[in-house]
């Protein structure tokens, strides 16, 4: 077995940029902070690569099966001899697709942000915090440990905290991240006690361990955590669905989603690195490292397909009557990490049932590079109009027609029209959901048209509609354009990655192939709707308004995202805030509080009532005298002899 | 009942009589003289229980000393036939209430204590002559060291009065002047 | 002779001149007289020890010589409390207790 | 071999100097120079101890010295560190360099200010080094009297009512704690831990004792219903007091807490319901409490008895993970509130308002002190990288490894806390530090060198034991393993 | 004739002396007052030194007058703050004309409490009492143009001979049930029958009512706030003192039959004594006023220490005596200094004390924390182990009830320190010139404050010399 440790400078590098850069950036480094983080980051990328060909072609794979190489193990925190928090490396097929997935992203959101980005104030900051992010990314992605995976999760949380309120004096920007921050630590409490059960039960944090144990169903570990059972359910599903709360909560799954589409207040290279391609679909990777325990409870894949399936059609649904540019990305991407979850959740562990487990993925792999593509277009559309909104947008395709060609590229993606990289992906979902569960390939289907509906309403109504009324000022400086160009070819090209062959739920690879009759299907429904798109959106017209009149009321409910966010406002500022919350700063001040003060009150009370007895009068003092004495004959006389 | 008894309960009866008089009386002075014929009434018992070196000292100091100096206070003090504040009828009569239960609560302890019902048939000869020796004595059953201390006490408590009751010389310069300055 | 009358009956009586004088000083609002119920307590007791003496220990004096010192500081005591009753009266042209009452509480 | 009396002697005398020394400059030149030596000494205490650790010096207690002091009351200056009270000490030396440094203009009586400082801190070295109980009581209380000046004389805002409501409480903690002594002193006849430990307590006297002396402490450690003294009390002191009241004051409590339980184990089992139940009352509701306050210094004040609470729970607990747990979340919180109230002060100094409102923006006039504030707050909720991770996950771990439903619901409801906790600090840190920055206080400065100083030093505290948790681990484990030897005698037996 | 008399009555000789003495100065020609109160303080320094050498346990008149090591330290506590208090009231005095006549009365006091101690005999006791009470009346009316100095005076010349008669009373039955006066007989007559129990209570009232234990306190408040300063210094601690240590002797060593008995009223006295006093100290503004309760409610705490009747209890409460006398007396000195020099008595005048007399504010100060029991002052030890003495009967119940007094205690206390310290006066008190003598008295207490707790030979010193039941 090869050494992998030098992948540990694959995190290390953007966390020694973040260092440099948070301590020095400000005053030292500015100038060339653009340019260390991207070289830094290219360095990772490379090592990436090199990892990436070091495993799958060279020594990866034992006798026909992809290994778990554990490169690094330190044990960082002993909570007691079993339980620990180690810092480890992991190498499998999904770490090392993921390495190069986030590294290839990353560096275009470098690169590109490098035009984006100049000029500002923070421009350092934002660098080092770019930095902070891919670091606790990749640390995620490699951890060996399910508490190191739980602290990297916290840490990417606090990086997109940190990046979404990079305008910080926007409040909108703040209220986003503050939105994006809770809402995601709300479901990491689920993965925090998810990670306490199988951890008390598994007695390991490790994942391997863990996956040992809860996977052979003679060992004392299942049968002590399937025979303890809370509510009717088995801690094991408890356990798990819990972590999959974690994992909905960062991948924006229905109803742990409205964080997301607010997050798009961040600049938008952000947007495509951390709400595209990376930190959104952790809740992906996290299942599909957990995977083989999850494939021992039906219960938690079962909540696994239905959320992912929900979440896919409802995202759709109101992407298609957004009118913010970003937020329709936002909404797709949310769909679309629908699909990767059910995909996961229908999916076997290994063999051909697994197809659905390799689909995801390779969704996952596919929907990086045109989702990002699509977001550093879109970020190049608003770097021009400076407005998110498509009422400002129309007849760009002259002006631009580099970023035009590109997001083109990668509408067609992500509608699954051949050969595009979408394509393949979302075929093999379809095929494994088509086996598996009827209900969901009918779901599937129907959001496959939205998708692509959508999408293109969106493409036309930037580039086409209306004639533009802006003023011509260039496309961009290169930075902005090549990372274009690359992931366009990415998202053209990635669909021929033979995905199947390197990542399956076993380690073994799996022999797919493309039915052409089964998806004639799906990329007929995509064209029509890509019409219809067309007939709506490619030029200035009011038939879109008369569909919108026909709907009626859904339209109104879905462009108002369904409610969800009222909802929610509704429990924190109507229930928590003023039930919960204010009643104990009451009590506190009154009651708690008060107790105290009523003691001393009590105390003076009692004081000044007795005041009396000191009345100034001799002769009453006497009587007191001879009271005393009375009580105490008394009292020692006869009654305590 | 002989002569002795009869007599016994005459000198109580005086006792208390004048007793309950002397702090019941509304007039100061009369109070003052029911309170001297109390005195001399314990006197009497003195006498009567054959201790007459006390029922002397009893007559000169309390006869002679205290009562004089309380009704020279009097008239220091007071105009002798006015009739002297009364307390409240409550007060009264929870300090009669108070009072008789202590009687009552008293008497019953005494009563009921068996000691007292068997005197010592041993005779009681205080003399002038034994009583002075022990007054002066060092050995044993001697009270030299009272003595001796209390003629400190009496040495003391003269010093506090002078200075007390003297009126201060400022004080008194300071009234002739304020009077001066009126004239 | 006197053995027909019991202790007891003197203790009574000392008991009974007690109370009284407890009485008087309990109610009593004129200073003087004040002191005068307390002398008729110290009265009271000097009867106690007398009697006790005579009746029940003969053999010393213990309880006479008590009764001597009480009688002594009593006279102390008494002379004192007059020098400040006479005091008391150039301040407050008053000895009535209810006018000495500025400090309390 | 090392001579703990020092601990208290240099305090001492750096007390005496300042009280010889004239003007403000000498004043805090002289503090500031004690307290680094101090520091000093503590790091060269920490050298030792591990050297001694690894010399194979197994001894629960390290640098143990004992003296007769009340002979006739077998009462003893007996004095030794653990690994937990050593961390304690380094606390301690660190929130008084801070401390001093962000006082380091005060201008107001500085003579008193700084020396009743001084005397503080000496109070917290001497409970931390001692292994007498009457030693150990007496240094409480000697913490006490300081805070109640502190707060009445340089504090804001309604200082005199919240320095007396303080100093009550306090002093009804300690007189709890008081009878709790002298129960143990009457079976036992000795103030001595290490005896008692070894003697061990009658279960009956226990039972009647443990409460007292348990709530006693609960009081300084915040424990609910005992804590209104924390926010009035931390919202009035100035600055340097607060820092001292939440970083070490209310550490004797939870330190207290920990040498009681371990000296009655069988009543501290019997009754960890009733301390979990408190503490995680605490841990909610106030996390709740904290929610709804406006004042910057009220935030962590309630903030604080949420994050006591844990300490307490840990305790409760009685685990070997949760104690773990519960000593480096004192230490965590110790370093992690300081840092807040630092940064709660310079603010405050410079903008003249602590009321959320009507701040706002601050990161654009004043980046270092924002950015202090805002690792205060990460600290404060838990991130990884920081302290407050490490201190409360190990308290969770421990917790968890309760398999009784109830303890485990009291893990689950203080788990919530970590989301509420969230909200109150992202709120705050929203409103105050972020957001559009008004124009008056557009133009302030930024932190001066002393502040940064102060700042700089409790963060490579917090991050010290965020990056590399083995280290403080390794100090304390053993002492709790000694802990642990009481404990689970009882927890066997039952 | 045996020279060991004069060894044993030593310290009443020498007081005696200097009474004589003080009355010959007097008949004699004017001397400047300054001059006669340094002499009088060399005589007081020199028979507190006098009090330490050679200790031994002897019995004069046959068995009224005892001597023992313990006996003579407490007396040279006695004389110890009878110093202090001297020296405090310097500013006072020194504009008095009836100084020496203050100083006759103070020490005919002194001695009376010294044979009071040292008593072996219900007369002896009953004088020493006597002694002690009846000149401090007369001296108590020495601001004799003030309305409240006759008025405190006139309270306790009747209060206290009402308490005298109830408690000749007792010992008037006491002498008819035992048929002795001598302690070391009576031991053996006391069987516990009601007169006898009866006798016995009225006289431990009679201690109460010294003492000031609630209900038998009421005086004291009114007495120390119309007195003279000094006067109410040596009420609240030379008086109180002897007859505490009285107390003690004559309980553990006289009525040990009753031990069950007394203990119960003990505690039932102190738990009275430590609630009223805190209650009424709540609400005082008089700084005088509020020294009396607080001292009764001290007097509470003793109580409990005394009740545990063991050589602890014997310890503790001379412990707690030697620093009540110092911080007492530093508190009493610095209220008697600004009321010698601006006629303040109330703590509402203190209020920014700080900002004018810092010094005096920060002896004030520890005096105050010592009283409250605030370590590192010696007041903390003081009570501890009078509770830690109480505790070991194993009535927790009292030490739970004192322990939560404290609480309240500390409210009062830290409200002078709060007004001295924090709170706002536009007219402080003006800056005041300590007169040197009274100075050296404050840091003596200071000193001793400090001192007397930390250094744990005194309180060992005390204890090996004490006796228990």
């Amino acid at each position: 077995m090869s050494n992998y440790l030098y992948i540990l400078w694959i995190p290390l590098l953007p966390l020694v940029t973040f260092v440099l850069l948070g301590l020095f950036g400000r005053k030292y480094l500015s100038g060339i902070a653009g340019l260390l983080g991207t070289a830094s980051l290219f360095t990772s990328t490379i090592l990436s690569f090199v990892a990436a060909k070091q495993y799958f072609f060279e020594d990866g794979k034992v006798n026909g099966v992809f290994q778990k190489i554990v490169a690094l193990k330190y044990t960082w925190l002993e909570f007691s001899p079993n339980l620990s928090i180690d810092l480890g490396i992991i190498v499998d097929p999904i770490s090392v697709m993921m390495l190069v997935v986030v590294t290839s992203v990353s560096l275009m959101v470098h690169v590109f942000s490098l035009g984006y980005m100049k000029g500002e104030e923070r421009f350092a900051t934002y660098y080092a915090f770019l930095s902070l992010f891919t670091f606790s990314m990749l640390g995620l992605i490699l951890s060996s440990n399910i508490f190191q995976v739980y602290m990297f999760w916290e840490l990417v949380g606090v990086s997109s905290f940190l990046l979404i309120s990079y305008y910080f004096n926007k409040p909108s920007a703040v209220a986003a991240s503050k939105k994006a921050f809770i809402v995601t630590r709300f479901a990491d409490l689920g993965f925090l006690i998810g990670i306490l059960i199988l951890g008390y039960y598994g007695g390991s944090m490790d994942i391997g361990l863990l996956i040992e144990r809860f996977t052979s169903s003679s060992s004392t570990q299942f049968i002590s955590i399937t025979s303890a059972s809370f509510l009717g359910a088995s801690m094991l599903t408890w356990g798990l669905t819990l972590i999959f709360v974690g994992g909905a909560g960062k991948s924006a799954m229905f109803p742990l989603h409205i964080w997301l589409p607010d997050a798009m207040e961040g600049p938008t290279p952000v947007s495509a690195l951390i709400h595209a391609a990376t930190m959104v679909v952790a809740g992906v990777y996290l299942v599909a490292r957990m995977f083989p325990v999850f494939s021992m409870s039906e219960a938690a894949l079962n909540i696994v397909t239905y959320v992912g399936a929900a979440s896919a059609l409802f995202a759709a649904i109101i992407a298609c009557t957004q009118t913010d540019i970003k937020r329709v990305l936002a909404y797709s991407t949310m769909s679309q990490i629908g699909y990767m979850m059910f995909a996961l959740g229908i999916s076997k562990n290994g063999g051909e049932g697994g197809l659905g487990y390799m689909a995801s993925l390779f969704h996952l792999f596919t929907h990086a590079f045109f989702k990002s593509l699509l977001f550093l277009g879109a970020g190049a559309v608003i770097h021009m109009v400076h407005s998110n909104e498509m009422k400002d947008m129309g007849g760009l395709r002259k002006l631009m027609p580099v970023t035009h060609i590109a997001f083109l590229i990668a509408c067609l993606a992500i509608a699954g029209i051949p050969p595009f990289a979408g394509f393949f992906s979302k075929e093999e979902i379809l095929t494994a959901a088509f086996h598996e569960n009827k209900i969901i390939y009918g779901i599937a289907l129907f959001t496959a048209a939205l998708t692509s509906y959508y999408m293109f309403r969106l493409y036309f109504n930037i580039f086409w509609s209306k004639e533009t009324t802006i003023s011509h000022h260039g496309e961009g400086p290169w930075v902005m354009k090549l990372p274009l160009i690359i992931l366009a070819a990415c998202a053209v090209g990635v669909g021929f990655v033979p995905f199947s062959q390197f990542v399956t739920a076993d380690g073994k690879p799996l022999v797919t192939h493309i039915d052409w009759v089964f998806s004639i299907a799906p990329v007929v429904l995509s064209v029509l709707a890509i019409l219809l798109a067309a007939r709506f959106y490619k030029n200035e017209n009011d038939k879109s308004d008369k569909v919108v009149a026909g709907f009626g009321g859904l339209y109104t409910a879905a462009y108002k995202k369904f409610y969800v966010d009222e909802v929610y406002l509704f429990i924190t500022k109507k229930i928590i805030f003023p039930f919960i919350g204010q009643p104990i700063a009451w009590a506190d001040k009154n009651m708690v509080d008060g107790f105290m003060q009523l003691l001393a009150t009590i105390t003076a009370k009692i004081a000044l009532l007795i005041k009396g007895l000191q009345s100034g009068k001799v002769q009453n003092y006497a009587l007191f005298f001879f009271g005393g004495v009375v009580a105490l004959s008394i009292l020692f006389i006869y009654i305590w002899k | 009942m002989n002569i002795s008894s009869i007599l016994f309960y005459a000198i109580s009866a005086l006792i208390l009589g004048a007793g309950v008089l002397a702090v019941t009386s509304v007039k100061i002075f009369r109070a003052a003289i029911w309170l001297l014929f109390s005195l001399i009434g314990i006197a009497a018992l003195y006498f009567w229980m054959q201790v007459e070196f006390i029922a002397a000292i009893q007559i000169v100091v309390y006869v002679g000393g205290i009562v004089v100096l309380i009704i020279f206070s009097i008239f220091l003090t007071q105009n002798s036939g006015k009739e002297m504040n009364s307390p409240t009828m409550g007060k009264k009569i929870f300090s009669a209430m108070a009072a008789l239960f202590g009687i009552a609560f008293v008497g019953n302890l005494i009563a009921q204590y068996e000691g007292f019902a068997y005197p010592s048939a041993k005779p009681f000869d205080p003399n002038v002559a034994e009583i002075g020796t022990q007054m002066l004595s060092t050995t044993s059953h001697g009270f030299i060291l009272p003595f001796e201390v209390v003629s400190m006490l009496l040495l003391a408590a003269m010093v506090g009065c002078i200075v007390i009751a003297m009126r201060p010389k400022n004080d008194t310069e300071n009234i002739s002047l304020n009077n001066n300055e009126t004239k | 002779m006197m053995q027909e009358i019991p202790l007891t009956h003197i203790l009574f009586v000392s008991t009974a001149l007690f109370f009284i004088g407890m009485y008087g000083l309990f109610t009593r609002r004129n200073l003087i007289t004040m002191l005068m119920s307390i002398e008729l307590m110290l009265n009271s007791v000097n009867i106690n020890f007398v009697a006790f003496n005579k009746y029940l220990f003969p053999d010393n004096l213990e309880g006479l010589f008590f009764t001597l010192f009480i009688i002594t500081i009593a006279a102390a005591e008494a002379a004192v409390a007059i020098a400040i009753i006479i005091n008391l009266y150039r301040s407050h042209h008053s000895i009535d207790v209810e006018d000495a009452t500025e400090m309390k509480y | 071999m090392m001579n703990l009396t020092l601990l208290i002697l240099i305090p001492l005398l750096t007390a005496v100097l300042i009280l010889l020394a004239k003007g403000l400059q000498q004043i805090r030149v002289i503090g500031l120079t004690g307290a680094f030596a101090q520091l000093g000494l503590t790091g060269w205490l920490l050298k030792s101890f591990l050297a001694e650790r690894a010399a194979g010096n197994n001894a629960t207690y390290l640098f143990e010295s004992n003296q007769t002091w009340f002979k006739a009351l077998n009462i003893n200056y007996h004095i030794g560190i653990d690994g937990i009270a050593l961390a304690m000490i380094l606390l301690t030396s660190v929130i008084v360099v801070a401390g001093i440094l962000v006082s380091w203009s005060m201008d107001k009586l500085s003579k008193e200010y700084f020396f009743l400082l001084v005397l503080l801190s000496m109070g917290a070295y001497g409970f931390f080094i001692s292994l007498d109980l009457f030693t150990l009581f007496f240094f409480l209380e000697v913490a006490v009297i300081p805070k109640f000046l502190l707060i009445g004389i340089w504090g804001s805002g309604d200082r005199t009512k919240s320095a007396m409501k303080l100093a009550l409480m306090l002093m009804a903690g300690s007189a709890l704690v008081m009878v709790g002594l002298f129960g143990i002193y009457y079976n036992i006849q000795s103030f001595d831990i290490v005896q008692i430990t070894q003697q061990g307590i009658p279960v009956g006297v226990q039972k009647f004792f443990f409460p007292f002396a348990f709530l006693g402490f609960g009081v300084f450690a915040a424990l609910f219903p005992f804590h209104t003294w924390v926010p009035d009390g931390h919202a009035s002191a100035p600055t340097a007091a607060s820092m001292f009241l939440a970083g070490i004051s209310m550490k004797l409590g939870g330190y207290g807490c920990l040498r009681i339980a371990a000296l009655m184990p069988d009543a501290a089992h019997t009754y960890s319901w009733i301390i979990i139940l408190l503490a995680t009352i605490a841990i909610i509701y106030g996390a709740f409490a904290t929610m709804m306050q406006t004042d910057l210094k009220y935030i962590n004040a309630y903030s604080s008895i949420s994050h006591c609470g844990f300490v307490i729970l840990g305790i409760g607990m009685m685990n070997k993970t949760s104690i773990n747990g519960a000593v480096i979340q004192m230490v965590s919180h110790g370093l992690m509130t300081a840092l807040f109230f630092a940064a709660i002060g310079m603010i405050y100094s410079r903008t003249h308002t602590r009321i959320v409102a009507q701040l706002g923006g601050l990161l654009k006039a004043m980046p270092f002190i924002s950015t202090v504030f805002v690792i205060a707050g990460l600290c404060s909720l838990g991130l990884p990288g920081f302290s407050g991770f490490v201190a409360e996950m190990t308290v969770f771990m421990g917790s968890w490894q309760n398999p009784d439903g109830a303890y485990r619901l009291a893990t689950v409801l203080s788990g919530a806390s970590i989301v509420v906790t969230a909200v109150y600090i992202l709120r705050a840190t929203g409103r105050a530090i972020m957001g559009p920055i008004s124009a008056e206080h557009a133009l302030l400065a930024d932190a001066s060198w002393n502040e940064k100083l102060a700042a700089v030093l409790l963060i490579a505290g917090i991050l010290l034991i965020g990056l590399a948790p083995f280290l403080i681990n390794h100090l304390i484990m053993p002492s709790t393993d000694a802990i642990m030897v009481q404990m689970s005698k009882v927890i066997v037996a039952k | 004739m045996n020279y060991t008399i004069l060894l044993h009555l030593r310290q009443e000789l020498m007081l005696a002396a200097l009474i004589f003495l003080l009355l010959f100065i007097k008949l004699g020609k004017e001397r400047s007052n300054e001059s006669i109160l340094n002499f009088i303080n060399i005589g007081l320094l020199v028979n507190l030194g006098a009090g330490f050498c050679c200790h031994e346990t002897g019995e004069l008149f046959n068995g009224m007058f005892n001597t023992n090591t313990i006996i003579v330290f407490e007396k040279n506590l006695l004389n110890l703050a009878a110093l202090i208090i001297s020296m405090q009231s310097y500013a006072w005095l020194k504009n008095n004309d009836n100084m020496i006549e203050f100083y006759l009365l103070t020490f005919t006091s002194l001695l009376g409490m010294f044979f009071m101690i040292s008593s072996g005999n219900l007369l002896m006791f009953y004088l020493g009492l006597e002694m002690s009470t009846i000149p401090l009346a007369a001296a108590a009316n020495f601001d004799l143009t003030k309305r409240k100095s006759s008025e405190a005076a006139m309270k306790l010349i009747l209060s206290s001979a009402f308490s005298s008669g109830i408690l000749l009373l007792g010992i008037s039955f006491l002498y008819g049930t035992t048929g002795t006066l001598n302690f070391s007989i009576i031991t053996a007559h006391i069987n516990g029958n009601p007169l006898q129990l009866f006798a016995f209570i009225l006289l431990v009232t009679g201690f109460a009512f010294k003492i000031s234990a609630v209900p038998f306190h009421l005086w004291t408040a009114d007495v120390y706030e119309g007195s003279p300063v000094a006067v109410t210094s040596f009420l609240s601690v030379i008086s109180k003192a002897a007859v505490l240590f009285t107390l003690v002797n004559i309980l553990y060593k006289v009525f040990t039959p009753l031990a069950h008995t007394w203990y119960l009223i003990l505690v039932v006295l102190a738990a009275a004594t430590i609630l009223i006093g805190n209650l009424f100290a709540l609400r005082q503004d008089n700084f005088k006023r509020f020294l009396a309760f607080s001292s009764i409610a001290q007097v509470g705490f003793i109580l409990i220490g005394i009740s545990s009747s063991s050589q602890a209890g014997t310890a503790s409460l001379i412990y707690f005596v030697l620093i009540y006398i110092f911080s007492n007396l530093a508190a009493f000195g610095v209220v008697s200094v600004v009321s010698a020099l601006t006629g303040k008595e109330k703590i509402s005048d203190f209020k920014g004390f700080y900002k004018t007399n810092p010094m005096l504010s920060w002896v004030l100060t520890i005096a105050l924390f010592s009283l409250a029991g605030v370590p590192p002052t010696a007041g903390f030890f003081g009570k501890l182990f009078l509770m830690m003495a109480g505790a070991a009967k194993g009535n927790y119940g009292i030490i739970i009830f004192a322990a939560l007094n404290m609480v309240i205690s500390f409210y009062y206390y830290l409200s002078v320190v709060k007004a001295i310290f924090m709170d706002e006066n536009p007219h402080p008190i003006q800056k005041i010139a300590v007169p040197t003598v009274s100075k050296i008295a404050m840091y003596l207490c200071v000193i001793g404050i400090i001192a007397t707790g930390l250094l744990s030979m005194v309180y060992d010193y005390i204890h090996s010399i004490s006796f228990g039941l």
